[in-house]
């Protein structure tokens, strides 16, 4: 049992520390339902919603970066009514817990988003992202107006550049956790158009900035932390956890291997503790059971359990077909 | 979506731009329809490999194996493994009696619809492809000589342009990215003029294939503008009916 | 002629666009003479001096990131006095100006280093560089401190991460140019000790922060802004120029390929255009001269100059040794 | 500092975690000393190809070549090219007239100390090697078989270890980082008690192999703590004078 908001009325509890990040898993999750098992998920954090219907933005809106990407999406979602209407049933009957993500437009926008997911069931709290430059009381403004209009707990995304300064303004607000930190903003050149995208950047290296966010807000901190930026691995995620952090998002290795999502979730979670001695390895690569090579595998019989195993999975066979 | 890995059996170089791989791939990548693509890294990056996964576009479907085309520019070889998820994206809807097919390929390669061409002219469609700009440098020698090529100029024009118009039962059409929208919209105008009254659905649509990020449906940055529902490359497309599109 | 610092009494003026960054080329570049032309170079900027010598830091001070490096020296230096003695007749000889780059500990300090600077003849500026956390109010202090004390032009250097704040700051206090930006810090494991390690980050995938830094404070500056941050090319460098920087200062690329410091100078200091056409590539990749190749090279003799060959360098050609 | 190339000609694996690359270089290089080392990168990096160069220490020189040992981890393949920075540090001071050599490697392979020890003997100089801890796991057949060996205990003494102090005119100590000051320093104050009155200069030197950012002396990160002047591990080291050392 893991509290991700202060204990008080209606905290906010999950039983496994691993969630995707803001924007990265859809607005429920069916988009990976093939390759992600997601009864092994602490929760699942939406794509971010307004009040309003927005489209996505024009021109290049996915710009490769040295090892990672610059993503400009322009928020695109149904706006909270009709996001409520395409999703609020699977909310519902959600195999993980479902924290829907507000962007923090306006605190009137806040407010009627708030009081929208107030008469939704099954939710288990809300994320309130803020944009980069929000000031500590554009901050205080929207988690006023996202408390007074719902009894969900209420985390809050605080932009990695200010990320002490807006935690502060957050917990002072009556924000019961935090997410440490929102990717910062970069600018680069897309070379198919020629042209400079500014954007979120996303890749591994964005893990050191978002570890030390992490330890500088764990440091002042009186709720929760979720730590998040650039976890790529369990190893990743648990350098969050000894920085302070009760729990971690994922955020664009969901992308490149979705899978790496329930593993660490697993690797954290210590299911692999449970696992049968000589497993396949497919039991640790969930989705990779459904391949021509699973028929040569399965001639590798799993030996007889031992005691002494060690509890890390096998690698996989390197043998090929001729 | 699958997840699952496929093997380079094979890499021929088939023009100075592009190659052809052979992929030995499970059978659930069998049932993979023209417009639906595989997303794939290599299980093994070299340096400088793409962070995120690519859309590889099937050419060829054989039992047990795939043949896709991809620029020349990037070294694979034979024996390498891939991790690929797939399929993505949705088959190219056909309407049903088909006879005609219109393919107009306006600044890009024609790979996205090869593999159309060729399953509906074996099932004994009539396919006529216009190639205008780039797309007339796509080696001829790779198309199925049952084809019959046009070809549009400068103006998106080609010889008996109303009349291959007229002619066709559906039209599918494919340009390249920075000028894609004019494309589609000239010749959605057109075919509007022709047929004032009666502009039935998937008479016409249009190939998106915007760099994906999630490949999923989940990131949404592959949105295709739209008046009404939320239209994606990744999951409703590569083919939408530019009657849905908003220009 | 490019104009570093507001034209005035005493403007900083450089006739190339590139400089190494603070940290990268030691104390006069005379580390990387034989790997470097330092006369095809703006500037040079110093390594941080500060008044009272410092050593550097305990523990691991250089573990890899993803694509990228974190550096946690400690900043160690000679204390101004004895960098003066050492560096001092170097300084005044050097084949480009050289501006010593002053760590901001305190405004007392900055004022006795200042002053020790403005009695040392052949300096062409100081750069300030200032700690992450440093206030409008601190900034300025400091700033006071050095020009109440030298008459040198002032460049100062500001935080990635608070550089639109921290540039106003400077220009408003007397800054006659901002350097944007010093890189952020961050926190990894080193897996040589198990310890989790803070200090700055670098990579290639830096740019796109710095260069959003860069596109904002150039919006704002009253004064010249030098970008820096990931520079890896020519193409690099002139994205920054493109957003509105007058100059360049390049980092880690330099430890990794010295000589790419002086490609991207005589890239951007159009020198290229001066070249004989078939000119051997080790002209371009400096420093790869001596190598056992060379002897193969000369055989390519070089061909009658042709006005229409294309400006950019021939490839290094492919033949090896058997 | 030379910036040139070299050419992987030949890999062997020596054992379970070495490997020796046989790397054709420029004559420049040839004049590499004892204690001098590499400064490496490949000229087309693979993927997890460390961004900065890596450190790599010649065990063997020939005309035109050189030979180094670095772990078996990393895969090179003949053929390959690096990119190489060199030479990096100093020689290994050694004082004149010297007869007889004491290495005591504590916790890491002797690999750095491999290459003066076979050129010291060939000059007749009589060399004592002292293992201790992860040292004993180094293959032996790589070690010349005129070399006397000793191994150390776990409190870093070693059978007669007065006497072999005593006997030799020069020693040098290398040990793992982590706890390389720890034994450093407990070698230093031995060898102060037996020469109370008189410790020449470079009669005991510590190795050092900190990780190198720029291996060139800019960036001062591999500074080694001393009393006077400042003293970098890549340029005045890896030797360095225990007297000069800061404990
Ligand atoms: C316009 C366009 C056409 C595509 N055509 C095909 C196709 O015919 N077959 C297929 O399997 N996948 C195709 N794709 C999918 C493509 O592989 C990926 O979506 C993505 O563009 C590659 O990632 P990248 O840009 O990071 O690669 P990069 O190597 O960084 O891309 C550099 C340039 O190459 C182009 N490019 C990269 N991969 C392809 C490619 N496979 N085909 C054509 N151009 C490419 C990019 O658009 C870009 O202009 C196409 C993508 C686009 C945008
Ligand atoms: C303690 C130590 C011993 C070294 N011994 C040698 C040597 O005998 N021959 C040589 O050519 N270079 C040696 N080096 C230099 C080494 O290659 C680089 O300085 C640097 O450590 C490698 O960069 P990395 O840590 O990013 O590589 P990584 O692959 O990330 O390093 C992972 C681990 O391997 C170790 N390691 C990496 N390269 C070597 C290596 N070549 N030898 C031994 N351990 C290594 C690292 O210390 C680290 O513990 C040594 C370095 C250190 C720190
Ligand atoms: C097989 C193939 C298919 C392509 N399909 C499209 C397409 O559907 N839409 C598009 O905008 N461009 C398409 N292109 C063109 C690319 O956008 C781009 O112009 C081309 O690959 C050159 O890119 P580069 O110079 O940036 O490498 C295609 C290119 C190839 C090779
Ligand atoms: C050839 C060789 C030489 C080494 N020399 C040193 C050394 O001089 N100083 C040191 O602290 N460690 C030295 N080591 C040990 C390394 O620090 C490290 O313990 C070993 O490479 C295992 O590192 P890893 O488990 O992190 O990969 C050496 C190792 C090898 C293989
Ligand atoms: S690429 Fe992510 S939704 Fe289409
Ligand atoms: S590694 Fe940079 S000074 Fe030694």
């Amino acid at each position: 049992m893991i509290e991700l908001t202060r204990s008080g009325k209606n905290p906010l509890v999950i039983e496994n520390p691993v969630m995707p990040a803001a924007g990265m898993f859809g607005f429920d999750g069916a988009d990976y339902r093939d390759l992600v098992d997601m009864s092994k998920l602490g929760a699942i954090v939406t794509n971010p919603i307004t009040w309003k219907a927005r489209h996505a933005a024009h021109g290049p809106r996915v710009v490769p970066l040295p090892s990672g990407v610059l993503v400009h999406t322009g928020l695109p979602n149904p706006g909270i009514s009709r996001a409520i209407k395409q999703y609020g049933a699977r909310w519902a009957h959600s195999l993980a817990p479902v924290i829907v993500h507000l962007a923090a437009t306006t605190p009137a926008d806040v407010a009627r988003c708030a009081s929208a997911l107030e008469r939704c069931e099954g939710i288990a709290g809300i994320e309130l992202g803020l944009h980069d430059q929000a000031s500590p009381d554009e901050i205080r403004l929207n988690i006023e107006a996202a408390l007074n209009n719902s009894q969900l707990p209420l985390l809050v995304c605080v932009p990695l550049y200010s990320a002490v300064e807006s935690a502060r303004a957050a917990q002072d607000a009556g924000a019961g956790g935090l997410v440490v930190a929102a990717p910062p903003r970069g600018t680069t050149r897309d070379l198919e158009s020629g042209q400079l995208v500014g954007g979120r950047v996303y890749g591994p290296w964005l893990k050191p900035q978002a570890l030390r966010a992490v330890g500088q807000v764990a440091h002042i901190a009186e709720v929760p932390v979720i730590g998040s930026g650039g976890i790529h691995s369990a190893d990743d995620a648990r350098d969050f956890i000894e920085a302070g952090a009760a729990a971690v998002q994922v955020d664009t290795v969901i992308w490149t291997n979705p899978h790496y999502l329930e593993v660490i979730a697993r690797n954290l979670g210590g299911l692999e503790l449970t696992r049968a001695v000589g497993a396949l390895a497919d039991e640790w690569e969930p989705g990779m059971g459904q391949t021509m090579w699973m028929a040569r595998h399965s001639q590798f019989a799993p030996p007889p359990p031992d005691e002494n195993a060690p509890s890390i999975p096998p690698p996989m066979p390197p043998d090929l077909p001729e | 979506m699958k997840h699952t890995q496929a093997l380079i059996e094979r890499v021929r170089r088939v023009s100075d731009h592009l190659q052809h791989l052979d992929l030995a791939v499970d059978r659930v990548l069998m049932q993979i329809k023209p417009g639906q693509s595989l997303f794939v890294t290599p299980q093994e990056p070299a340096a400088g490999s793409p962070y995120l996964r690519e859309q590889w576009i099937p050419v060829e479907l054989f039992p047990g194996r795939i043949t896709v085309e991809i620029p020349a520019r990037r070294v694979y070889a034979p024996g390498q493994i891939l991790s690929v998820m797939a399929p993505v994206g949705s088959p190219i809807p056909i309407r049903s009696g088909i006879q005609r097919l219109l393919l107009i390929v306006e600044g890009v390669y024609p790979t996205p619809l090869m593999l159309l061409a060729r399953q509906l002219m074996s099932g004994g469609v009539a396919v006529t492809l216009v190639l205008g700009g780039q797309a007339t440098e796509y080696p001829l020698e790779l198309l199925s000589p049952e084809i019959e090529i046009l070809r549009s100029d400068t103006g998106w024009k080609w010889p008996e342009q109303m009349d291959t118009l007229n002619w066709a039962d559906q039209v599918l059409v494919l340009a390249a990215a920075n000028r894609q929208m004019e494309v589609y919209r000239h010749l959605y105008d057109v075919l509007r003029q022709l047929r004032p009254h009666d502009l039935p659905d998937h008479l016409v649509s249009g190939l998106f294939y915007p760099r994906l990020a999630c490949g999923a449906g989940a990131c949404q940055a592959c949105e295709v503008p739209s008046n009404k529902d939320t239209l994606l490359a990744c999951s409703d497309g590569p083919a939408i009916d530019l009657k849905k599109v908003q220009f």
